[in-house]
């Protein structure tokens, strides 16, 4: 965990000046916190950061208030490329298995035995969209299940573009269960672009083939639940996974499991092992126990201070804060 | 949004905004409403015509609106404005004339190279301007966000547990102003944050603890989608209710098929929203006959 | 020469616009201007390419002969009737009289707001009525999350409506409130930590020069 | 699957849905909401500006979120107004002109006050983010030009506007999602020195919660809090020929939906409890429902 050592002494040790010095640190108290935050403050000046309560007004070469954030943003840069060439190099990084992705193969093994097709709706969004290149990856895993248990796939999409790439999945998938002849292209279907109707010709295919499992990973808008009712009326197992948090309250209240936000990633890093992803999953786990670390240390800081003699006094969470450029002290978190 | 009071009959065809709504318009937008709704009955002709009619307008409204403000004002007013000044103030930096009008033509040369994706899809050219539109949105939306939804929450987080204004308990208390309400709600909070960034960390060992944490997470976010959930609900109501707001302001006599002023059961049923219902119960009614008489199956 | 050059000019403005973030003085902030505007720019004129791609896949299925084709038409000419008009205000094509009356904006706002406004309003509205639908056929408290998620909404939905708190004797509202900053808040600012901590990634590898997939398409 | 859900035809639910709005509403009853804490401390900033402070207020949004949002935009224009401040109106949504063009037309001529010196209108402005970015950093490179293609030079309002926002104490948006009140928090909130309110519909108020009352200093969510703002804007706002207030009919209107938003939610919340009891008793005991 050295990394994390050294995050936290760059945070700590580096200083950083804040656009709105907290006013009840204002007055230089006698404490050892108050000759820190006033050698900030000076440092602050020399560098020609921005006075207080002029996030604007920096005149120097930096901005000082913005140091925390190139600080973190550089933190998490090395760690991302250091964590991705140990994945490129073939270093085990452990992560862990989503349930989502357990559940997902049950799915296609009940589809299996009740001898139905498999439903994959990858989200609605086009290919630009970050989650529908992560469907492509997951759709080529559920492709190879299928073509391992000869069941029927079904994709319907929304974007031409998307289409030539669910079909490039599909076949791959099918490549990879040594079964190119389970691909068929007419099951890779573009149905409209437009929103609605595109949610009426899916409860078209619901209605008629019957799938006995529907699949729903991707982006989706506020079409999600009308996909997840007409799927649990048809009496399908669902899953569903999307990042984007606003559609997630309907997936988990309409599906048998769901994979929300940043699973979502890990699954498709689970799956493929791409080193990129898995480089940059392990750098966000890092920063987020970082972020636990300095928060816990700044309430703790607070806290104790609070309940200290001379609270209106600066204290070492405010020093904390300063170096986070964080706004006034006072206000509810 | 009807304007409170109908001082001035509404005329049948009226450009001026602030007049109240034309007689045509009313007519219009209760049928397209009214055809968007008939989908729920099942997809019909009148809802394709609304859909394909919205695809059409909304399409052309965007394409002027992204033509006038997006193209011709940073290009041509641009460059005319800066045509006939010694120097121009770009972002708050004062940078000769010429220098800026020479930026903004190479801005000229990129746009007709992305323009050319039109007449051969698989040129390089599109591929620079496009790449300078990544570059430019990556990086601001990257800066942004990580200091004012990173750094600045994780900042603005540190405070204490305990509040020295709030009130001991006492009679008249609400339980909501009381000390140990305060700390009680901050350790929820605090737990409840640290638990769901504890449940989105994917590549450490599972020890119990991070089990536990990841289950107290999974509590919290389902209470955080409940109330998503429940705010939607609230919020798509809404959309309804102005829908049939709307509908009810044009049941006005003066927009009635016979026009006159006095309202009455003739004015409500020959308006628009009234009307056209009839008319189209009637028409899907008459389709779903015919389709039962051709196949006899469900409808 | 293909994917170079490309790369090189995401990395040049990327990098520049990042400088001016944290050096936001003298010539930096010039360049940072005049790059926005370029994105501006070139995002508008993409848009519009987006439009010519949607116009040629309709002109196409109508020549194919596709079921819709009416309805294709139809969509083809309020396209082009509501272009025209716009473009004729624009531009001033229209009679100086007619302009010097309504202003150059009349023809587009009476579009938007008896044709455009009411189709896009009722299509969001029509989700009300799927809400209801899915309320009853859909949404099952099957498992302790669903169950939660399911009594979290229904305090929610209470405690923001007068009959919530007549019903519940002014608890709906008071739960309500505690949900909404001590427990959403907090599940909230988990989710943006976590989702900008996505954003940062993707942009420090297209900003680096890493990230090639946008050049494929 | 339990036979009676199966075969239920839910169009009986669309219309229960119908009947019950178009009845209630025409009932035509209103009812009064307490003002969330959130909503008081929207108002507070406003009523704390000095005249004469200029204002810049964003439209981001649309036709399918004007029905949340436009009375809470009407009423802040008449509050701005009344209080003397000065606005500057943009757009980063390109369906939103057109109602805020109605507006000002509508509201202004109540408060006396005349274009270019008390309000400018500088129109939509495409790129999301970008767009953000641009105007944060410099109003008048992102606007050469004003949305009636007047010059800087000819509104007198703009003199006193410079680059990083600075001549701008506070920002509103009226936000249905993105871009909105996020994007806004992370390209101008942080980096510049304004405060900032929001109004948003009911899909994105519970993100703000996060940002509240550090980062935002306080919001409008939904038409609830839209009708609760209006509650304490509509005394504020001038008086019309008749004596009426101008704002009293767009809050007795918000007024008279939260009776039909009430029952609505009771009726949804019915749905989900029937629902849940019949899936519950019909499920096949032999254990073998899914998880």
């Amino acid at each position: 965990m050295p990394t994390v050592a050294l995050g936290l002494l760059l945070a700590l040790g580096l200083q950083a000046g804040a656009p709105a010095a907290s006013e009840a640190g204002a007055q230089p108290g006698s404490g050892a916190p108050a000759r820190v935050l006033a050698w900030l403050e000076e440092a602050d000046a020399s560098l020609g950061g921005a006075p207080a309560g002029d996030p604007a007004g920096a005149t120097g070469w930096i901005d000082t208030a913005k140091l925390p954030t190139l600080i973190t943003a550089l933190l998490f840069g090395l760690l991302m490329f250091r964590y991705q060439r140990r994945a490129a190099r073939g270093v085990e990084i452990p992560i862990r298995r989503i349930p989502g992705l357990d559940a997902i193969d049950e799915a296609i093994g009940r589809a299996t035995e009740m001898g139905r097709p498999v439903l994959y709706v990858p989200g609605i969004d086009e290919i630009k969209e970050i989650q529908t290149i992560y469907s492509m990856m997951i759709l080529r895993h559920v492709a190879r299940k299928t073509a391992e248990f000869g069941t029927t796939l079904i994709v319907p999409v929304r974007d031409s573009i998307v289409m030539t790439f669910a079909e490039e999945a599909v076949k791959g998938g099918c490549m990879d269960a040594g079964r190119p002849d389970a691909f068929v292209k007419d099951n890779i279907r573009y149905l409209s672009n437009e929103q609605f109707a595109y949610c009426a010709g899916v409860a078209g295919i619901m209605a008629r083939e019957k799938p006995a499992a529907n699949l729903m990973l991707g982006m989706f808008f506020a079409e999600s639940l009308i996909l997840a009712e007409t799927g649990f009326m048809s009496g399908a197992i669902q899953v569903a996974g999307t990042a984007k948090q606003h559609q997630l309250p309907f997936f988990v209240a309409a599906c048998d499991y769901t994979i929300m936000g940043e699973e979502y990633f890990a699954v498709t890093a689970y799956l493929t092992r791409e080193p990129n992803l898995l480089g940059t999953i392990r750098a966000g786990d890092v920063l987020k126990i970082l972020a636990v670390a300095l928060l816990v240390a700044g309430i703790v800081l607070a806290t104790v201070h609070a309940l200290s003699a001379d609270p209106a006094a600066p204290g070492w969470a405010d020093v904390l804060r300063k170096l986070l450029a964080a706004g006034g002290g006072g206000g509810s978190a | 949004m009807m304007p409170p009071l109908l001082q001035v009959p509404p005329s049948f065809f009226s450009l001026d905004s602030s007049a109240p709504p034309d007689v045509l318009g009313g007519w219009i937008a209760c049928f397209l409403t009214l055809a968007v709704f008939s989908f729920l009955y099942r997809d019909n002709p009148f809802y394709k015509l609304a859909e394909h009619v919205f695809i059409g307008l909304g399409t052309a409204y965007f394409a002027l609106q992204y033509y006038e403000q997006g193209v011709l004002q940073k290009l041509q007013t641009h460059i005319v404005d800066a045509s006939v000044l010694e120097t121009v103030k770009l972002g708050g930096h004062e940078v000769p004339a010429d220098v800026a009008i020479g930026l903004r033509a190479a801005a000229v040369v990129l746009s007709g190279m992305l323009l050319l994706r039109l007449v051969a899809p698989s040129s390089w050219a599109p591929r620079w301007p496009l790449a300078i539109m990544v570059g430019v949105y990556a990086a601001l939306k990257m800066t942004g966000e990580t200091q004012s939804k990173l750094v600045l929450l994780v900042g603005n987080s540190i405070q204490p547990i305990v509040s020295s204004e709030a009130l001991p308990f006492g009679p008249d208390v609400r339980i909501e102003q009381t000390a140990l309400w305060f700390t009680a709600t901050k350790l929820i909070y605090y737990i409840g944050l640290i638990c769901v960034l504890g449940h989105f960390v994917f590549t450490f060992r599972r020890t119990r603890t991070l089990a536990a944490v990841s289950r107290i997470g999974v509590v919290t976010l389902m209470i955080t989608f409940g109330s998503m959930f429940g705010f939607t609900v609230l919020g798509r109501i809404a959309l309804l209710i102005e829908r049939v707001a709307m509908l009810k302001d044009y049941t006005a006599p003066e927009y009635a098929l016979a026009g006159g002023t006095q309202a009455g059961l003739l004015a409500t049923v020959l308006s628009p929203p009234v009307l056209l219902t009839v008319l189209m119960v009637a028409l899907l009614a008459l389709g779903a006959l015919r389709r039962r008489e051709r196949s006899p199956g469900p409808a | 020469m293909k994917r170079e050059i490309p790369i090189l000019l995401t990395v040049l403005c990327g990098l520049a616009v990042t400088w001016s973030f944290f050096s936001p003085v003298g010539v930096s902030s010039a360049m940072n201007a005049e790059l926005l505007d370029w994105a501006q720019v070139f995002f508008s004129v993409a848009f519009l390419l987006g439009i010519a791609n949607l116009v040629r896949i309709s002109l196409k299925q109508v020549t194919a002969g596709h079921a819709d084709s009416p309805y294709k038409l139809v969509m083809l000419a309020v396209l082009f009737g509501y272009l025209l008009a716009g473009l004729a205000e624009i531009h001033g094509w229209l009679p100086a009289a007619f302009t010097e009356e309504h202003g150059n904006k009349a023809l587009r706002n009476w579009g938007h707001a008896k044709i455009f406004v009411p189709l896009q309003a009722t299509m969001f509205s029509l989700l009300a009525f799927y809400i209801a639908s899915a309320a009853f056929r859909a949404f099952r408290a099957r498992s302790l999350e669903a169950t939660l998620l399911l009594t979290a909404g229904a305090v929610v939905m209470l405690g923001q409506v007068p009959i919530g708190d007549e019903l519940t004797g002014g608890w709906a509202s008071r739960a309500l409130a505690f949900l909404m900053v001590h427990v959403n808040g907090a599940g909230q600012k988990a989710i943006i930590m976590g989702a900008t901590l996505g954003v940062l990634a993707t942009g420090l590898r297209i900003v680096l020069g890493i990230e090639r997939s946008y050049l494929s398409e | 699957m339990a036979s009676v859900i199966a075969n239920f035809d839910r169009r009986w639910i669309f219309l229960a849905v119908g009947l019950l709005v178009v009845s209630l509403y025409a009932a035509g009853i209103s009812s009064e909401l307490p003002e969330s804490e959130y909503v008081r401390d929207f108002h507070a900033t406003l009523e704390a500006l000095p005249p004469g402070a200029i204002v810049l207020l964003s439209a981001d949004f649309d036709p399918a979120s004007a029905a949340e949002l436009l009375p809470m935009y009407q009423g802040v224009i008449h509050h701005l107004f009344a209080r003397d401040l000065r606005i500057v109106n943009v757009a980063t949504w390109p369906a939103a002109p057109p109602f805020t063009q109605k507006e000002f037309a509508r509201i202004a001529p109540l408060y006396g006050k005349t274009y270019g010196v008390d309000w400018v209108e500088l129109g939509f402005l495409p790129g999301d983010d970008v767009a953000m970015g641009s105007i944060g950093q410099s109003l008048r490179s992102a606007y050469p030009r004003d949305d009636r293609r007047t010059s800087w030079a000819d509104l007198p309002l703009l003199a006193d506007v410079g680059d990083n926002m600075r001549g701008i104490s506070l920002l509103i948006t009226a936000s249905a999602g993105y871009p909105g009140i996020l994007e806004w928090i992370a390209q101008v909130g942080g980096r510049y020195d304004v405060t900032l309110l929001a109004g948003t519909t009911a899909v994105q108020t519970p993100d703000l919660f996060a940002f509240y009352p550090l980062q935002l200093k306080g919001f409008l969510g939904a038409a609830t809090g839209a009708t609760q703002y209006l509650q304490l804007a509509a005394p504020l706002a001038a008086r019309l020929p008749t004596g009426e207030g101008a704002l009293d009919e767009v809050r007795d209107e918000n007024q008279r939906r939260m009776l039909v938003q009430s029952w609505a939610h009771i009726l949804i919340l019915a749905l989900i409890v029937v629902g849940n009891v019949i899936y519950f008793r019909t499920r096949v005991p032999t254990g073998a429902a899914r998880r």
